[in-house]
């Protein structure tokens, strides 16, 4: 399996537009491939396909639970704890956990010595499946208002992955940190989608220095170009970063993916230079086999 | 009985610190003995759970009321069930000595 | 006043809309909390005068001196982060969440956590005020926490030069960076545009925002791309009591501003946009 | 002996409507007297049936004795059955309880304060002992 992730660095810059073109270009020439979404903030690349909800897998941490008639009060768990999510007060015996603070991380059980920890499941989020002819194609994470991190909502949604499928396409959270971090570590190479502007330059030197720093293979694409200046181009060049598609600006295309409609489902140039797009990132980089 | 108000330093002159978790200093003050004590707040930086920390902190040394600018809602509930009054002043240039001595007046 | 500008999803204009803010409000203090992206230092090019280290967390490394390979670590961690390579123990930066378990139960304590000392804040000045501003280092965790360190540091600064209106430019998403934005401030303003996907990020917005029961405005912009679903955007505003504060058309001169480091009020206050930016502030800070 | 003062009652949240009217064509106006669901019935039913807690979780939530929980949950499941069978109209309201959210501002200090002992009302501010104070939602 060959796996591609589709990142920017800033939000809005046409990131699940080139995702969602590039998996239903594959599906249409008849090549197997699946999308997962792995923005688990704001997931929204299912809603652009009629496909069959066939699964949902609930994505949990394991929370300390505090047996009073067992507890001690020595505050060891209190002390093992480094997100302040268990409150003691000994004299008083007045124990709590704060589970929204809770990393899941286990230490406390591991603390205490009287068996008075034990641990359930609290919901972090949930890994939909959706299924056309009984095969996975779309994988969405979504995590849950309020919980702290979406990585472990993440993972669970990238171990969903068939290892069996030719191509997997993940849409990756916008930004540098953690979950776009954790998204872009399992992919065989990135596609970086940016836009010819300020921000948008701003935001690809930061992705592209993150992904150098971690060794893996990028390619950009300029969404929207003709919209701004040249900085981003100049920038790629110099970079000697292979500069894969250039998507010009327009009014049609934007008030096409507005209405939540592919765009290469009616442009087949548009999906056909996709498909060749993809298929010589396989051939440049199909041996580079994935490990983690 | 004790109250223990939040302060932006370690003297009577210091003002009241809007922030309750992330206060730099706790004043423990005993109503009746007249005895102040200033505790540095260790969890001024913490990276999480500020508040639940600091109310440890206070209510360990079994103070009534607590008085600060604001306090979050995992702070709220906390006291609450520890039937700790809390008092909010939305005066952030108010001093320390001022609050002592307005908890004096009778 | 502390008002925030969120958007459930990026590239809605946001921090276009922000710096318009910023040039309306006259003296401010501008913080940028969209830490993971922090453009805004881009459109007004402040003069920092102040660096602070922020320490994001701590990261466990082992020392192999001692380690035996024993595994236990490995054994006890949640996280994935610790694996076996050919006899050796490795310790994955990227999935450590710095809980400390590991260098806790080491028997022969070998590893130790040292802090994520990466990320910076700055603070400095800016042709409309003061400006705040944390850039967090690649692959960090806890950007809540510099957001809520950022917000600080701007409410610092209001209080030292005596300006009242702080705006805040707040990340993308609904996650704990958001929640640190918008707890406490007084208006929360949810930038949209008119696609399907905005629609349903911004539903998601407005959910978290209610949680705090501050007054939130909806601003949607480029809502001549698709008229009619900028309508729905309104529909589902009125049917569930969200004031839309006022519709922007696409322009390419907020992309033109932005190539020359202004704002669309300071480019041309007299365009549509600048125009109807005025009325729009006007309604939020009334 | 006197009877023993009755616990006031802690409820998270006030309940969203005053009651609940019945429709139907048998309906008799006339002679159906309408139930009285104390607030304390209401946030029994709303935590054990709607958050889905058990009577000691519950008990805890509203500060009683878990058999307290237990005779104020029967009786409302009882009012609500008889309000259901008999179509009767349910007036949420009355009850000895306090809000969890319960905040006072005093008139002349401004500060905000609330009232963790409950089991005596407040009779002045704890801060500069003003008997002038108004009952608020939340601080702002």
């Amino acid at each position: 399996m060959f796996r591609i992730a589709v990142a920017s660095g800033k939000g809005g810059t046409g990131k699940t537009f080139v995702a969602v073109n590039i998996f239903q270009s594959l599906i249409k020439s008849g090549l197997d491939a699946v999308l997962v979404d792995c923005d688990a903030e704001a997931p929204n690349a299912a809603a652009f396909f009629t496909k069959k909800l066939t699964g949902t897998i609930a994505v949990t941490q394991l929370v300390p639970v505090i047996d009073e008639s067992k507890c001690v009060y020595c505050a060891k768990c209190h002390e093992y704890c480094n997100y302040n999510s268990i409150f003691i007060l000994p004299p008083v015996k007045i124990i709590k956990v704060i589970v929204d603070l809770c990393h899941g991380c286990g230490a406390c059980s591991v603390a205490c010595n009287y068996g008075a920890i034990s641990e359930k499941p609290d919901s972090l989020g949930t890994v939909s499946l959706f299924s056309e002819k009984d095969r996975v194609s779309i994988i969405e994470s979504r995590m849950d208002i309020g919980v702290m991190s979406a990585v472990p909502v993440i993972k669970a949604a990238i171990k969903q992955i068939d290892p069996g499928t030719g191509i997997a396409i993940l849409d990756s959270p916008p930004g540098t940190s953690c979950p776009f971090i954790e998204t872009v570590a399992t992919a065989d190479f990135v596609i970086l989608v940016t836009e010819p502007t300020p921000f948008g330059l701003s935001d690809l030197r930061q992705s592209v220095e993150t992904l150098r720093s971690i060794d893996k293979p990028s390619g950009v694409i300029i969404n929207r170009a003709g919209l701004g200046n040249n900085a981003v181009r100049d920038y790629v060049d110099r970079q000697e970063i292979p500069l894969l598609m250039e998507i010009p600006f327009s009014k049609k295309t934007a008030e096409i993916y507005s209405e939540g409609k592919i765009l290469a489902g009616t442009d087949p140039a548009f999906a056909g230079s996709l498909v060749s797009m993809v298929q010589n990132i396989i051939k440049d980089h199909g041996n580079s086999s994935y490990k983690r | 009985m004790k109250v223990a108000i939040t302060s932006t330093g370690n003297t009577p002159e210091s003002e009241l610190d809007q922030r309750f978790g992330r206060c730099e200093c706790f004043v423990i003050y005993d109503t009746e003995t007249n005895s102040i004590e200033f505790i540095p707040n260790p969890n001024k930086d913490a990276l999480e759970g500020a508040g639940p920390a600091s109310v440890q902190i206070v209510a360990s040394r079994g103070v009534e009321k607590v008085i600060s600018g604001e306090f979050g809602i995992k702070v709220k509930s906390l006291f609450d069930s520890l039937k700790i009054q809390m008092i909010v002043i939305k005066e952030p240039e108010k001093k320390i000595i001022e609050i002592i001595d307005m908890l004096n007046k009778q | 006043m502390e008002i925030a500008v969120i958007s459930g999803k990026g590239g809605t204009g946001k921090t276009s809309i922000t710096a318009s803010f910023a040039t309306l409000g006259g003296d401010v203090v501008l913080a940028d909390c969209d830490v993971d992206a922090a453009n805004m230092y881009l459109l007004f090019n402040p003069v920092h005068d102040e660096e602070s280290v922020f320490v994001s967390g701590h990261k466990a490394v082992i020392d192999y001196d001692l380690c035996t390979s024993c595994a236990l670590c490995m054994n006890y961690c949640r996280f994935d982060a610790i694996s076996e390579d050919r006899g050796r123990i490795v310790i994955s930066e990227i999935s450590c969440d710095g809980c400390f378990l590991c260098s806790r139960i080491c028997p022969e304590k070998a590893i130790t956590m040292v802090p994520d000392d990466k990320s910076r804040m700055y603070s400095g000045s800016f042709r409309k005020g003061r400006m705040v501003y944390g850039r967090l280092a690649p692959g960090e965790e806890n950007s809540g926490k510099l957001v809520n360190a950022v917000r600080e540091k701007a409410k610092q600064t209001a209080a030292q030069y005596g300006l009242e209106t702080i705006i805040i430019d707040g990340p993308p998403g609904i996650g704990c960076p958001v929640i640190s934005t918008i707890s406490g401030v007084d208006r929360v303003v949810i930038v949209t545009e008119a696609t399907r996907s905005a629609l349903s990020d911004m539903e998601r917005a407005v959910e978290v925002v209610r949680k705090f029961s501050i007054p939130a405005f909806v601003i949607i912009n480029k809502f001549d791309l698709n008229e009619s679903m900028s309508k729905e955007i309104e529909e589902w505003c009125a049917g569930n009591n969200v004031v839309v504060a006022g519709r922007l058309p696409f322009d390419r001169q907020i992309t033109e501003a932005m190539i020359e480091s202004k704002s669309i009020n300071e480019y041309n206050p007299e365009s549509e946009t600048g125009k109807k930016l005025r009325v729009i502030w006007n309604k939020i800070v009334s | 002996m006197a009877p023993r003062p009755c616990r006031l009652r802690k409820v998270s949240k006030p309940p969203l409507i005053s009651g609940l009217k019945p429709y139907g064509d048998k309906l008799k106006k006339e002679n159906v007297s309408s139930i009285f669901l104390f607030i304390e019935e209401y946030e029994a039913i709303r935590l054990c049936d709607h958050e889905i807690m058990n009577h000691k979780q519950a008990a805890n939530m509203m500060d009683v004795s878990r058999p307290t929980l237990t005779r104020i949950y029967t009786a409302a499941r009882r009012k609500i059955a008889d309000a259901l069978v008999n179509g009767r109209q349910i007036i949420i309201e009355g009850g000895k309880i306090y809000f969890d959210s319960e905040w006072y501002q005093c008139s002349n200090c401004c500060c905000y304060f609330n009232n963790p002992g409950k089991m005596d009302g407040i009779k002045e501010c704890p801060l500069c002992r003003s008997s002038e104070f108004t009952n608020v939602q939340q601080p702002e």
